[in-house]
């Protein structure tokens, strides 16, 4: 046909892809903080840094996969208590450290399973099950342990390779947390990039009656990123667990804003369709950044919710003014 | 008097948040207090830390018919609506958080002296009134009012070596994670600090990761509770100071009070303040107030794990001062003295 | 050329309109006579939606001047548009799916009380006008639980509503029948009398003959011709929308199968029911075969093809496809036997909006079906998008654009191509002309011909009688939703006498 | 069935309202908890229980508009305080108590303004902006009375009529907020679902694009709904003032998931387009009830929580059940 324009041969231009915007917010930030106290700067500063975020960036990765879906999960920070606490208790209770890591993920797992299953069943949308089930986890957590901590002191466990690793007491150039969850990154990319598994997860989020007309089992997809969401929320868990060697009962409860705002931070919008794992990874730096960056700076603590506030938005700004200066350049 | 002692009396034991370690050795010391009495205890308190939900809960346990009410008040904004109840006939009894103006007395460690006591501590370690160099100080959670009182004792005791100069108060946020990220941000940047001084629970723990990573440091660290975490801190010497709050004693005697003063009609419509006491906790010694005996490191643990224990340890303290409540019972005005 | 233009009431001098890499208007002139329907057509992609939306204020042309009534303007505003009496049916329905009907009818033009909107009123004057177009729905149902064919008619309702002194349709009819068209068109041609300038853009010719007073033909953003229908003919516009090479090899339409020579049957369906206006369907697709479905709007015919595809809930009665009985009819299993459907609605149901043109030609090769390897690539993705842009003549400036952005027929064509790409045994086709070009159509009746040539069944309902009467072996009429009659070899006036006993 | 139309009569059947199958639920859990302790039937208990959930349903009913336009708003609870931090400082500063009210509110509806003015300048959905000006509201909050409770002390100001009104001092049979707020309802549903405003509310909720194609000055409306969440927030923030009698910087914090929770338990869904403010007052007594009766049943602490998830599921899962019991009616 003739209709085809004549330079319709794929003209590959050189785009920047789209997380450029936040990454320069991020290096903005960076160097505003670096550039009030040079010590920031210090690499083993930067790597620390981004090894306290590194659990909440994890679990950013993955609301990525659910915020492409069109959904919304405000359990996961429960999720993640409890598997630790599932996990916890394991080891004190004698199971071997590697099994009962096991088990706390798995239990992750199931609970994400569930999430996902009643959203399915009760055809509603996952913020409005997880508002349910958000409690119930946290009180089968608060009813494990009685409302205490969950804390492994036998040497045996304290002493075991994870603990050490994740708690500092090896010495490593990188954190291993960081390289840990660097690596879950990559992993998680090319879930939802490259897989057909997340193919149909966007599908499912940009238009979820054309996605079921074209043979996309949309339920399934829905509990299995529920049970991915689960599971990583679970890995966090275990991962805190080593990482501080106990778990409080209100363990991950102030997680939700931070990692949300992490997402979206990172350029994945709530309405579904479009996502982006590396995005997230970026706001949750943004996040850190922020939050270190305001102490570090040495401002009041009563001034410091007003400033944080003041560099959210001065984030999100740079982050707007990139991409519409992107959208111009086009 | 004798006829109130027929009826099975109910006590409602509100807390200002369910799911915190220090907030539930608290309502061990009152389920202990009830069934020493031979009362019904409801426990009750919001998931989150809010005044408002607390206060309604307290309603409702009014409402449900409770004889006396125990409850912390962090926020000025419950003081009203306690009083309503009080005025209603059901007496109410504060511990852990002072509501200024509740008509009932406070059972409580005299927040802003704590916070003498902790800074001067510290500056014994740091070298006395002649020091020199930086101090961190971190708030968890500002506007918190028995945080800001312990910050105001920390900050006057420190003032009194000129040399020494305050990094802070900085905000160091009361989620773990995010609490270790700013006590490790707090260090890096100001890397010769002689001491760091948190208000809240996580601190002490997090200051001593921050301490033990940063292997060439010996920075002080001190703070507050006697949670595991913490003792952990002190044992390996990663942290040095914590102060307590003796939650059995903040748990026991509200019940105590309510109990014995409905059975003997004594009105208690009125503020005063109780002294709970503070527990000094070093690595080396135990401290604890109201002449109990020292106690060693090992034992403040074993407590910690063994509720049969810590009434054991306490026993002549509830059969001394908690006893001996109504002499005990001091004018409001000296808790923040 | 002169500045004057006594008749016109609404002058384009040089308009145009840039998208990305893809000149949608380019130096547009054109003269609109008033108090005339005046047509406009052009291939898929050629710009007219483009310039219908200038003229009404939805798009902000680049440059050039648009007159209206003497008075210049380098843009339209909404609100001058709403000022100067311009109402638009958009091809692409701009509807509340989540309103009623009624308020759907008033978009921010409500009827006042005081502070609160009469809606009482406002059903009074929406009474006579649906009545007018012979629409009969709930005014108090919400407007996406209506079929596609009512909300066409609602939106159209919504612009007369408006009473506008310059009326734009653009593609009114894609989704109606001959009956719901037919209406339509005779509503339009009394318009001119009633001080209403028409503009009306169709890809259907015969309509276009037989209501405009005017025709113009755009090609590639810029205009081919204008003149006076009574002098074109049918053949002098196709000429001009397709360019004359193409209009002679069109000449060669597509043929009937070369008789008989159908096969074993691919679809059998006996009694079937749904749960909405199927009754009692029974009916056979033979391999090589492409049988049409012939219905009123509400007769069940616009619903067997969702039904059968497992889109819709099945209420009883027997599916057997290849031979295999289908138990459960799902999306999942249907594409798992290989059967594809291209649904009516494609904005609904069809397409991922703001995804790319590559993404959603893989929608069912990667999304629906279980073959192949569980990883992707872009590269791979775009690949087979470019082949299949390349096979239908999408008009589209890369693969990589949302496809929101391509026009209303180019569109429907990647719906048509992500359904074709799996090589489906059973093609069912809901209205799949919906929006495209002439050319393109002839192009798509020769495809879906080659389809069954190679063995596979189609089965094909149409909104356009002529389409089924040219293309299919056999065709089933659908009334009450009971499946009265199989015809084949029978001309339009038949069919539709047919449809309508 | 012979579907096919015979005439263009409104066929108007009897529908039941929408909002049916929440308050079936509201009545199920008023009963079990009547059933298990008979004095939470009292009139007096309910209509108490009422007045303390009284300002969160008040500003669920507002932020229903918001979700009604597919925005969500996370900084009203800071703009709550905020302006009740404005209202009590300036009557302990001597101004009047009305016009300390008057200027309480006002505040709020600059702050609600300026989440609009950013959120239409910065091209960003509301969530992300607020996402910074929530910090930012708190943090000004914060600095104002350096990090302390707001408590007029004033006999001249707590004996005002005002304070004396609300703050239970005067009796009346039902609870003056409670008359109030069920008047702002009237207010609020009137102005959503009968007024012009209300009807681009939810077009711009329902089709943003064809909103705007229609004329309708969306921005414009985007800012005036801001404006009014915040206004209404501090209406809010000057009501906890007098019935509470004092703020502090903990004031509001916890209002957000309390508060979406009662619109979407209520039937609003996130999506926009559509909305009850009706539904958001039910949804608000559902969460109060929740809340009341697993303390009035006497659930112990550690187990509450546990509860609270299992009840709000049951109630979600009730008013699921009669939804779909419904359509299938029809
Ligand atoms: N015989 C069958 N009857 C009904 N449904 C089936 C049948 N076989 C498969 N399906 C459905 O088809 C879908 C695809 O199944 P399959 O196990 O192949 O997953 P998949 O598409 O390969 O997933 P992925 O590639 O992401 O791992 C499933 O949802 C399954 O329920
Ligand atoms: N928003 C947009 N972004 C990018 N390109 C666009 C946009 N809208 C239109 N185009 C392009 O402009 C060209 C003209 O489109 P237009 O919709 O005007 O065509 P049309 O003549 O109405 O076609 P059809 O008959 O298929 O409806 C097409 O190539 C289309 O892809
Ligand atoms: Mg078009
Ligand atoms: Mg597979």
């Amino acid at each position: 046909m003739s209709t085809t324009p004549s330079g319709a041969k794929s003209r590959k231009r050189f785009k920047l892809p789209e997380e450029t915007s936040v990454l320069i917010a991020l290096i903005v930030l960076i160097g505003i903080v670096g550039a009030l106290r040079p010590t920031f700067l210090k690499p083993v500063n930067l790597l620390n840094l981004a090894a306290s975020y590194a659990i909440a960036a994890l679990i950013a990765g993955c609301i990525v996969f659910l915020l492409s879906m069109g959904e919304i999960d405000l359990s996961f920070g429960w999720i993640l208590n409890l598997s630790a606490v599932v996990a916890g208790l394991s080891m004190i209770a004698g199971i071997p450290v590697w099994i009962a890591i096991v088990l706390g993920i798995a239990a992750g797992t199931v609970m994400g399973a569930l999430n996902g299953l009643l959203t399915v069943f009760m055809r509603l949308p996952l913020i409005i099950v997880t508002l349910g089930t958000a409690s119930v986890f946290q009180g089968i957590s608060l009813i494990s342990n009685n409302s205490g901590s969950v804390v492994p002191t036998d040497k045996k466990i304290t002493e075991h390779i994870f603990f050490r690793a994740l708690g500092g007491s090896i010495d490593t150039p990188v954190p291993i947390i960081l390289i840990f969850v660097l690596l879950a990154f990559v992993v998680l990319h090319l879930t939802l990039h490259k897989t057909r598994f997340g193919y149909r997860i966007l599908a499912i989020g940009s238009n979820p009656e054309a996605a079921r007309l074209a043979g996309i089992p949309t339920k399934k997809i829905k509990i299995q990123v529920c049970a991915l969401m689960g599971a990583v929320s679970g890995v966090g868990g275990v991962l805190f667990l080593g990482f501080r060697g106990a778990v409080d009962p209100s363990t991950g409860g102030q997680m939700l804003l931070p990692v949300v705002a992490a997402a979206i931070i990172g350029g994945t919008p709530l309405s579904g369709g479009a996502g982006t794992v590396w995005g997230s990874l970026i706001g949750a730096m943004i996040v850190g950044v922020i939050g270190v960056g305001v102490v570090f700076i040495g401002i009041d603590a009563v001034w410091g919710t007003l400033v944080t506030g003041l560099v959210i938005l001065f984030a999100i700004g740079v982050d707007q003014i990139v991409r519409v200066r992107k959208k111009r350049a086009i | 008097p004798a006829q109130a002692k027929e009826k099975k009396l109910t006590i409602g034991f509100v807390v200002h948040v369910v799911g915190n370690p220090f907030i539930q050795q608290i309502i061990d010391a009152a389920k202990m207090a009830a069934k020493d009495l031979g009362v019904t205890i409801k426990v009750t308190g919001p998931a989150g830390a809010e005044g408002d939900a607390q206060l309604t809960a307290a309603q409702n346990l009014a409402a449900a018919g409770v004889d006396g009410i125990a409850t912390s008040v962090p926020s000025a904004s419950m003081v009203n609506g306690l009083n309503a109840i009080i005025k209603s006939g059901i007496p109410v009894v504060q511990f852990n958080g002072l509501g200024e103006g509740v008509n009932g007395p406070y059972v409580g460690e005299k927040s802003t002296q704590s916070g003498r006591i902790l800074g001067k501590m510290v500056l014994d370690k740091i070298g006395g009134t002649s020091a020199k160099g930086s101090v961190i100080v971190g708030n968890c959670y500002p506007g918190f009012p028995v945080l800001e009182n312990r910050q105001k004792g920390v900050l006057e005791s420190l003032a009194k070596a000129s040399g020494v100069k305050i990094v802070g108060p900085s905000d160091v946020k009361v989620d773990a994670a995010a609490n270790f990220a700013a006590w490790q941000g707090l260090l890096a940047a100001t890397p010769d600090a002689l001491a760091m001084v948190g208000l809240c629970a996580p601190d002490v723990e997090s200051i001593g990761k921050v301490n033990k990573a940063a292997s060439n440091t010996t920075t002080i660290g001190a703070g507050y509770d006697l949670t595991t975490g913490n003792l952990e801190a002190l044992a390996n010497g990663s942290a040095h100071i914590s102060l307590g709050q003796t939650p059995f004693i903040q748990g026991y005697l509200p019940v105590y009070i309510l109990v014995d003063s409905i059975r003997k009609g004594i009105k208690i419509n009125k503020p005063g303040f109780i002294d709970a006491g503070t527990e000094v906790v070093t690595a080396t010694s135990v401290t604890e107030p109201f002449k109990l005996p020292a106690l060693t490191f090992a034992k403040l643990q074993a407590m910690a794990k063994s509720q049969a224990k810590t009434r054991a340890y306490y026993e002549p303290v509830v059969k001394g001062y908690i006893k001996d409540w109504k002499k005990n019972l001091k004018p409001i005005a000296d808790e923040s003295a | 050329m002169g500045n004057s233009y006594p008749h016109g009431v609404i002058s384009v001098r040089s308009l145009s309109k840039r998208y990305g890499g893809v000149q949608a208007l380019n130096s547009l002139d054109l003269d609109l006579e008033r108090n005339i329907v005046h047509a406009i057509v052009g291939e898929n992609g050629a710009g007219k939606s483009t310039f219908m939306k200038i003229l009404s204020g939805g798009v902000t042309p680049d440059s050039g001047t648009i007159t209206i009534d003497e008075v210049s303007y380098p843009e339209i505003t909404v609100a001058l548009a709403k000022k100067l009496g311009i109402g638009i049916m958009y091809q692409e329905l701009r509807l509340f799916q989540h309103r009623d009907v009624l308020t759907n009818l008033f978009p921010d033009r409500e009827i006042l009380r005081g502070p609160f909107i009469n809606r009482k009123k406002m059903e009074e004057i929406a009474r006579p006008v649906l009545q007018s177009i012979g629409l009969d729905v709930d005014l108090y149902s919400t407007l996406g639980d209506l079929a596609i064919s009512d909300q066409q008619l609602i939106e159209l309702a919504r612009v007369i509503i408006e009473k506008p002194k310059l009326l734009i349709l653009d593609e009114p009819t894609s989704a109606l029948n001959a009956r719901e068209s037919d209406r339509l068109l005779e509503l339009v041609r009394q318009l001119p009398s009633q001080g209403t300038t028409v503009l009306y853009v169709s890809h259907r010719l015969d309509e276009v003959f037989s209501v405009a007073n005017q025709i113009s033909v755009m090609r590639n953003g810029s205009l081919v011709f204008s003149r006076p229908t009574t002098e074109l003919s049918r053949a002098d516009v196709i000429a001009g929308i397709v360019g004359e090479e193409k209009s002679e090899r069109m000449n060669r339409a597509t043929k009937k199968s070369v008789g008989g020579s159908a096969g074993a049957n691919v679809l059998e369906v006996t009694n079937l029911r749904n749960f909405g206006q199927i009754n009692d369907v029974s009916l056979t697709v033979r391999a090589g075969e492409i049988v049409g479905v012939a219905g009123l709007i509400g007769s069940g015919a616009d619903e067997l093809l969702e039904t059968l595809f497992g889109a819709k809930e099945k209420a009883g009665g027997n599916v057997i496809v290849e031979g295999k009985s289908q138990r459960t009819l799902s999306p999942q299993n249907s594409v798992r036997d290989r059967v594809a459907l291209v649904p009516a609605d494609r904005k609904r149901v069809g397409l991922m909006m703001e995804r790319s043109v590559s993404d959603n030609f893989s929608h069912v090769a990667v999304g629906g079906h279980t073959h192949g390897t569980t990883l992707i690539s872009r590269s791979g993705l775009a690949e087979r998008a470019q082949r299949l842009v390349e096979r239908f003549g999408v008009k589209t400036e890369n693969v990589n654009i949302s496809v929101g952005n391509l026009s209303g027929g180019n569109q429907q064509k990647v719906v048509i191509g992500k359904w074709l790409e799996i090589n489906p045994g059973l093609v069912l086709l809901d209205d799949p002309t919906r929006g495209v070009d002439i050319g393109a159509k002839s192009e798509l009746f020769s495809l879906i011909r080659e389809i069954a040539d190679s063995g596979k069944g189609v089965l094909f309902r149409s909104t356009e009688i002529a389409e089924l009467t040219s293309i299919c072996d056999r065709i089933y009429v659908i009334k009450n939703g009971i499946s009265t009659q199989e015809v084949s070899d029978v001309d339009e006036a038949e069919l539709i006498k047919l449809i309508n006993e």
